[in-house]
């Protein structure tokens, strides 16, 4: 099959673990009473589902900066895009159950006084509708901006920051309360998706299911792609661009399609996000947030795809933690962990991990690979 | 070690720890707080999290609440919004705390309110905010529209005759909803259309000139022009630096402001804002007892003579003070006890009355209105003779007007539409 | 304030008898200021006024200023200062130190704004003839503001001693007010409009405004003909004013970007870090400005000058130590410089919240930096034209730095080719070090200037981060003069945009602008062109 | 329009300009390849050389003048790719090789066939494919590195991959920049038969410093100088030329 061509030992040993957590976690919460000693509480739960969505979105990001150079410093924009597309389809489920009990008008609409549904929220209601906009969106944006900037040969740092300039001005807009988005505040109280209650531990558990097939399958997809002819194209104009060129690639299209396939796994990425957290808002466009982003892939090892997915849930593992132990200085392990990460593992924590295989299986065996990093 | 096995090996650790963490038992009452210490809420939450960490060793010094020591567990939501709910359900399900003190903007508000109506925990919400709100586990003690801008809007039309209006807010729920309010309701007073203007700008907005000079140009059409500034903090330190160096003067053209207290203004140098206007429930100059003891508890705590106290830290503390009666009179931390004793429960304020915990969590409060001194300071120039109840459901907006909230028995309602009779919406 | 007219006639009789005997007068009256509510004090401040008694003045001033305390003991009203949580008490009139006093124990007489305006047009009375010529002109200011038309006499007399000019301009301007308001004829109304109408600018027409609300026709008619004709004079300045104050807002980016032009354009750091060199710009002003208050307050107009040099050091300190810790290892890989500069700007930020605290720190003007100067229609604050002429000057010393320095001649040959200027025995790794101390050190000093206008926060740099990248990359990396364009062209588009389009609006505006723009050209506007550029 | 002119040669310059902030790279310069020929370039540093490659494959716009392809294509208007397409291939002075991928890969990238991203993205590698690298392998003496990734190779060897992936292509005309730059006199003139052998089957050109290796290629050798034709014939005859001899020793 297509996609498991190119999935490798390394690969399906992510896949066995991921699905290993995917069917204990789902059970050590419904299933174990609470007291006992490996209980997930609907906490860990929703905080595993959220790392997942973010390892998937790691994961976009890598398949564009690791294999194509293309570094993004707007994928936050397609994650909170897709995010407010399932938003939207959870602010319709609410019905007439909001506070001011309007049929038709979230809460928010109704309290700034509008009067009807503004067109482009038509449609959310239904579901296949929402997720079909759940990729559309994020996609269609990526690839109007790749149209442009690619068959422009916009690249480097210059598309870095016109990719932040995109995220900001869809920040800012957002936060216009006139946009119809819910301002400042967002989308949230939600209740229910499909009928099943949000708060209940069972919807949990299957949304952290979802986020871990998404995650799953994103993966085989990238590693399909990658692994293909079109992923070796990818690789070349990374490595040499205009040599591409002269073979005859047409490198912008390589590009839009990859940027644009990246964006949408990243909509599906905010999808899951947001039951999960129960609230999307502008500040998920904050351009913060996407150089975030990136710096988990660099973590984890940028072109591997496996390690953006660990250097997303290991980051956000750590905040976690330091947020609760050393809320006071937590900024600080962050900080020094990224200075720390590009000085003295500049391959991520997969290529130390690579390194000590190889010193371990071959104690003298010369490097026969290139220089560590490709020319940018 | 394979790259798979530190993956399973991470997510193992996660799942032992949390799972040690709530095995531990409970010899003591934990108090959780909620505020964000890094990113661009903590420059003002910050200071929650101290004064709360102040009232806490001060209860525990007089022997605690029910014979227990009261632990704080502080956590850090980052002014990051999807965090706080994230954090809210650590500090309820895993550190199981028995009241949570936080939250700073409305978003952060709403982003836990669901997680804690879900896991029937206990939010006490210290900062005025727009309403159209009222949740069985939220508390809340600042200031509710009709505490803060109504009556500000009163003693300008009042005292200083104001004809002409300019609102102007940073672009989200809390001014959009104060101004729909003060808009109807100066409507109602008889105010034209054309002499009401209402802006938004972004957060963070830096560069004022535009603004401040079509307010000078506003405000020169001979009626006397006012300016209800719900603009957010960070903002606020520009704004005010425009209006001085562009000399808009507290005479000329006063500025009345909802969301600039103490700690705002130790940013500026006030010598050219002096005389325009801020309204609270609370001044750091009130001339009381009680709020001088509360002074020099908190400056001794802090350790710093500049440290200023401010309106949500009062709030802080009548929140707490009610919490710690409200369990006493219960007799137990159990969230249900506490909503229903609650209910009733007058502590003392700083400004040398009592606050009560009103059927719909909201609390009753005086209205001060000050004016900025040149020392950083507010000269209260106004008082409400009697205590404001607030009021969670604005009489002014559309939707709200039929809805009232109160959670005692029978009713326990949040919105209760007294036109159809029914508890509408989620009734959670 | 009824008592205005008996009071400018005793005034004059009274100018010279500034003795001891009048101040115990006073006492009486003085003591009535704590009457407890603002009426009273308003009442009390008119029968000061009223006696006419220079030695008043100064009592009314420190009313003003809030330095007025009722002692709890004895009720009577003292001079106060505070000292921490303590207030130092003194004789209203000698100044005699009494005693300290817990803030408990005396308290202060409350001013509102209408006391305030009350309290004014007092000392304007009481100072309109002062021989101080800047005491005057507030003091005229005063009474063009109180429009009292009791005070007309006194302000004839003034107009036929007054010999400076400017004052007398202001003088004649606030008797017109008076006249126009409360004149006893439409002629003298008439011709009081017509001066005021002269004047051409707001101020004048918000006065007109007030006399056609309420005045027989032809007053009404002549004062709104007036306001037609200042309006259409003021529309053609309207526009000059926004790009004025677009100017001022390119010049702010400017500062924030002109460093980045060089760590991010010259070097290719893409400096994440570059923001929080603003802010410690910014705190060394606030420290500066802290020892300045506490040993030295009269240095307090130099405290900016004086953090300039300083801001510049402790930026360029850390900028170097930052090179030579951390980017110097990542040469050559542009993208993982954003990564590390990202993590120390988070750790920056901490570092700065651990020392100073989360909260808004106070950095406060110099008296030369306040004001306004009014320009024909334009009104010119005085800080900004400082920022504008500032951003400028540095700028162009950064220019002629780069061009005629032997250290700029080596920062372009390391730039230029690297391995060629290692050769010819530079010291490629220092220059590298200097030249982003440089960058970073100029942050700080644009950090000096933006404390004058924004937060002194923790979170300062991040506000200018992101646009000042937008600058760079519009003006086209690598180019000086590119930043200056790119910043201004910015600066000027949102500025033009603001007033029709909302603030969100334009900016959302101006960065779609830099994302077509950059389809267009690529490289920016100065865009380097030719071979080099894809070797 | 007043081209396009009917012409046999396949690739026809005719008074092409390149200026670069004023300094002219190409001045009007003109001149033919005939389809299956072996031309060689030469002139001093700063003549056009690369210029005039940059522009026949479309990375460089010319100011002016006329660049057919076949007789019928006007190159000035194609982007890169395209002109690939049209079977122009390029080796470029430093080589460039995809350094990440395996030398097998890079032949892979190179194989004529489908450019597009949908056919990359499912296509399976055929026999014919596999077969047709193995050969170029062969051809290029690689193929007991063929899994090794090119950045590992020697200088030497990767000029080779490159030729390699030139005859990968396939292209009609191939344009090879400096082939022997670095390479020690054996593999020079291995080089020099490698392409001799390429142009019996395609029209070849050649741009170079190494007299000696153009001797070897004996083919027509055009100079450039200051962006146009200096002279144009045998490397005797130019050799003899007063001011070709002018330009490369008279400063």
């Amino acid at each position: 099959m297509w996609l498991t061509r190119h999935i490798g030992p390394a690969g399906w040993t992510f896949l066995f673990v991921l699905a290993v957590v995917a069917t204990a976690v789902p059970y050590a919460n419904q299933l174990l009473p609470p007291d006992h000693p490996w209980h997930a509480s609907s906490y860990v739960v929703g905080l595993l589902g959220k790392y997942l969505t973010f390892a998937l979105l790691a994961l976009s990001v890598d398949l564009i900066w690791g294999y194509c150079g293309i570094l993004s410093l707007g994928h936050g924009a397609f994650f909170a895009l897709g995010g407010y597309a399932m938003g939207m389809y959870l602010m319709r489920q609410i019905g007439d159950r909001g506070v001011y009990a309007d049929p038709l008008l979230p809460d928010f609409m109704v309290f700034l006084n509008w009067q009807e549904l503004p067109w482009y929220w038509y449609g959310f209601d239904s579901f296949l509708f929402a997720m079909l906009m759940v990729m559309l969106v994020p996609g269609l944006l990526a690839f109007l901006f790749g149209w442009f900037a690619f068959r422009s040969r916009v690249t480097g740092v210059y598309l870095s920051i016109i990719t932040q300039a995109m995220t900001y001005a869809l920040m800012l807009a957002f936060f216009r309360n006139d946009m119809g988005f819910g301002g400042n505040n967002g989308l949230t109280d939600f209740k229910d998706i499909l009928g099943f209650d949000l708060q209940s531990d069972a919807t949990r558990c299957a949304l952290f299911v979802a986020s871990a097939a998404a995650l799953g399958l994103g993966f085989m997809l990238a590693r399909a792609v990658t692994g293909s002819t079109f992923g070796k194209v990818l690789v070349a104009i990374r490595d040499a661009e205009s040599r591409t060129r002269f073979l005859g690639y047409r490198v912008d299209h390589y590009k839009l399609a990859a940027f644009t396939l990246s964006a949408m796994m990243a909509g599906v990425a905010g999808a899951l996000y947001v039951p999960q957290v129960g609230i999307i808002n502008p500040g998920e466009f904050a351009p913060a947030n996407s150089i975030e982003i990136v710096v988990w892939v660099a973590v984890g090892g940028r072109g591997t795809l496996i390690g953006a997915a660990l250097g997303a849930v290991v980051v956000n593992y750590a905040k976690t933690v330091f947020t609760g132990t050393f809320p006071e200085y937590w900024l600080f392990f962050l900080g020094g962990l990224f200075v720390f990460v590009t000085l003295f593992m500049p391959r991520g924590i997969l290529g130390v991990a690579d390194d000590l295989r190889r010193r371990f299986r071959r104690p003298s065996a010369p490097s026969a690979r290139p220089a560590d990093q490709p020319a940018e | 070690m394979n790259r798979p096995a530190i993956l399973a090996a991470a997510t193992g650790l996660l799942m032992a720890s949390t799972a040690l963490h709530s095995a531990y038992a409970q010899e003591t009452i934990k108090v959780g707080i909620l505020h964000s210490l890094s990113g661009t809420m903590a420059i003002s939450e910050t200071t929650l999290k101290d004064v709360m960490l102040m009232l806490i060793e001060q209860q525990n010094e007089e022997g605690g609440v029910l014979g227990m020591q009261l632990e704080p567990v502080v956590v850090d939501p980052a002014s990051d919004w999807p965090l706080f709910a994230e954090k809210a359900r650590e500090l309820i399900e895993v550190e199981g705390v028995a009241a949570t003190f936080g939250t700073w903007t409305s978003v952060s508000r709403k982003s836990v309110l669901p997680v804690f109506e879900e896991l029937n925990g206990l939010l006490f919400y210290p900062v005025q905010y727009e309403g159209e709100e009222s949740s069985r586990n939220v508390f809340y003690t600042g200031a509710a529209p009709n505490q803060q801008a109504i009556p500000a809007v009163d003693y300008l039309m009042e005292v200083e005759g104001v004809e002409r209006w300019v609102l102007e807010g940073t672009d989200y729920v809390y001014p959009r909803t104060t101004n729909k309010i003060l808009e109807a309701y100066l409507k109602s007073h008889g105010v034209a259309d054309e002499d009401i203007s209402i802006n938004y700008t972004p957060f963070g907005h830096a560069d004022w000139q535009t603004r401040v000079s079509f307010i000078k140009d506003f405000g020169a059409e001979g009626k006397k022009t006012a300016v209800v500034s719900t603009i957010n903090g960070d903002a606020n330190v520009p704004f005010y630096k425009e209006l001085a160096a562009q000399g808009v003067a507290a005479s000329d053209i006063p500025v009345v402001a909802f969301s600039v207290g103490e700690e705002e203004l130790a940013g500026l140098d006030t010598a050219p804002l002096v005389g325009h206007l801020a309204a609270w429930n609370y001044f750091m100059s009130v001339d009381t007892d009680a709020n001088y003891d509360f002074i020099d508890t908190w400056l001794e705590f802090i350790g710093d003579e500049e440290r200023v106290t401010n309106d949500p830290m009062e709030a802080h503390y009548i929140g707490f003070n009610m919490w710690v009666k409200a369990v006493e009179k219960a007799g137990t931390t159990d969230p249900d006890a506490v909503i229903d004793a609650i209910i009733g429960v007058s502590v003392p304020n700083l400004s040398g009355g009592y606050s009560a915990m009103m059927p719909n969590h909201h609390i009753t409060k005086p209205v001060l209105i000050g004016e900025i001194q040149d020392d950083g300071q507010f000269a209260i120039v106004y008082e409400t003779p009697g205590l404001v109840v607030g009021d969670a459901w604005s009489d002014y907006l559309e939707g709200s007007k039929d809805l009232i909230a109160d959670w005692r028995a029978p009713m326990s309602c949040g919105n209760f539409n007294v036109a159809t009779g029914t508890c509408g919406g989620s009734g959670s | 304030m009824r008592l205005f007219c008996a009071c400018a006639v005793l005034l004059l009789s009274l100018t010279a008898l500034g003795n001891a005997r009048a101040d115990e007068d006073l006492r009486p009256l003085v003591d009535a200021l704590g009457g407890g509510n603002f009426r009273e004090t308003a009442g009390a401040v008119a029968d000061l006024a009223a006696t006419g008694n220079p030695a008043a003045a100064p009592v009314l001033e420190l009313l003003r200023a809030g330095d007025l305390y009722t002692r709890r003991s004895d009720g009577v009203v003292v001079r106060g200062a505070r000292a921490g949580r303590d207030i130092a008490l003194s004789d209203v009139f000698t100044g005699e130190e009494l005693e300290t006093v817990g803030r408990r124990e005396a308290r202060q007489i409350r001013v509102n704004n209408s006391l305030r305006r009350d309290i004014d047009a007092a000392l304007g009375q009481l100072t309109l003839l002062s021989p101080d010529p800047r005491v005057r002109a507030g003091a005229a200011q005063a009474m063009f503001n109180a429009r009292d038309s009791a005070a007309l006499p006194l302000l004839e007399e003034a107009i036929a001693r007054e010999e400076e000019p400017e004052i007398m301009e202001r003088l004649i301007l606030a008797r017109a007010a008076i006249q126009a308001l409360h004149g006893e004829s439409d002629s003298v109304r008439l011709e009081a409009i017509d001066e005021i109408a002269q004047r051409g600018d707001r101020e004048a027409s918000a006065l007109l405004a007030t006399v056609a609300r309420d005045a027989p026709p032809a007053v009404t008619e002549a004062a709104e003909a007036g306001i037609a004709a200042i309006e259409r004079r003021l529309a053609l300045w309207n526009m000059a004013q926004n790009v004025v104050f677009g100017l001022s807002l390119g010049s702010v980016l400017l500062l924030a970007a002109i460093g980045l032009a060089i760590t991010f354009g010259v070097m290719g750091v893409i400096n994440m870090a570059h923001g929080e060199m603003v802010m410690l710009g910014a705190y060394t002003t606030f420290v500066v400005q802290e020892i300045i208050r506490t040993s030295a307050p009269w240095l307090f107009d130099w405290s900016l000058l004086i953090a300039l040099p300083l801001a510049f050091l402790v930026a360029g300190a850390v900028g170097v130590a930052i090179e030579r810790g951390v980017i110097r290892f990542l040469y050559g890989r542009p993208l993982e410089t954003l990564l590390a500069t990202w993590g120390l700007s988070l750790i920056l930020q901490q570092a700065v919240r651990t020392i100073f605290g989360p909260t808004n720190r106070q950095v406060g003007t110099p008296d030369w930096m306040t004001g306004s100067i009014e320009l024909g229609g334009l009104s010119l604050a005085m800080n900004r034209v400082v920022i504008i002429l500032f951003a400028l000057a540095v700028f162009a010393a950064l220019i002629v730095f780069l061009r005629r320095s032997r250290f700029g001649l080596h920062m372009r040959a390391v730039t230029q080719n690297r391995a060629m200027a290692s050769s010819m025995g530079i010291r490629t790794n220092w220059v590298d070090a200097l030249t982003f101390g440089l960058g970073s050190g100029i942050a700080g000093i644009a950090g000096v200037a933006l404390s004058q206008i924004d937060n002194v926060s923790p979170n300062l740099g991040q506000a200018y981060i992101i646009d000042s990248f937008m600058v760079v990359v519009f003006g086209g990396v690598g180019n000086l003069w590119g930043t200056l364009v790119g910043a201004m062209t910015l600066g000027v588009a949102n500025k033009l945009m603001e007033p029709w389009a909302g603030a969100v609006l334009a900016k959302i505006f101006v960065l779609v602008f830099i994302i077509l723009f950059i389809q267009k050209r690529p490289r920016g506007l100065f865009a380097l062109k030719g071979r080099a550029v894809d070797a | 329009m007043a081209y396009p002119p009917t012409t046999d040669a396949i690739l026809y310059l005719d008074g092409v300009s390149v200026s670069f902030d004023g300094f002219k790279a190409l001045n009007a310069l003109s001149f033919l390849i005939d389809p299956g020929e072996l031309r060689a370039i030469i002139g001093p540093n700063g003549a056009g050389k690369t210029t005039m490659m940059d522009v026949v494959t479309g990375k460089t716009r010319p100011d002016g003048g006329t660049v057919l392809f076949e007789g019928k294509v006007d190159l000035t208007r194609q982007d890169e790719a395209a002109i690939a397409g049209l079977g122009i291939g390029r080796k470029f002075q430093k080589p460039t090789v995809f350094e990440h991928h395996s030398v097998f890969d890079n032949l892979l990238l190179a194989l004529k066939g489908n450019r597009s991203p949908y056919r990359t993205l499912f296509a399976r590698l055929g026999r014919d494919d596999r077969g047709r690298i193995d050969e170029i392998l062969g051809i290029i003496r690689l193929g007991h590195v063929r899994e090794e990734p090119a950045g590992a190779l020697s200088h030497g060897q990767k000029q080779w991959l490159e030729i390699g992936m030139l005859l990968a292509q396939d292209p009609k005309l191939l344009l090879v920049d400096e082939p022997a730059a670095g390479m020690t006199d054996a593999e020079t003139a291995e080089t020099a038969t490698l392409l001799k052998e390429i142009a019996q089957s395609h029209s070849v050109v050649v741009v170079e410093h190494d007299m000696a290796f153009v001797r070897e290629l004996g083919c027509r050798v055009t100079v450039l100088h200051e962006g146009s034709v200096l002279a144009e014939g045998s490397l005797d005859q130019v050799s003899a030329d007063h001011r070709v001899i002018e330009v490369y020793l008279g400063r």
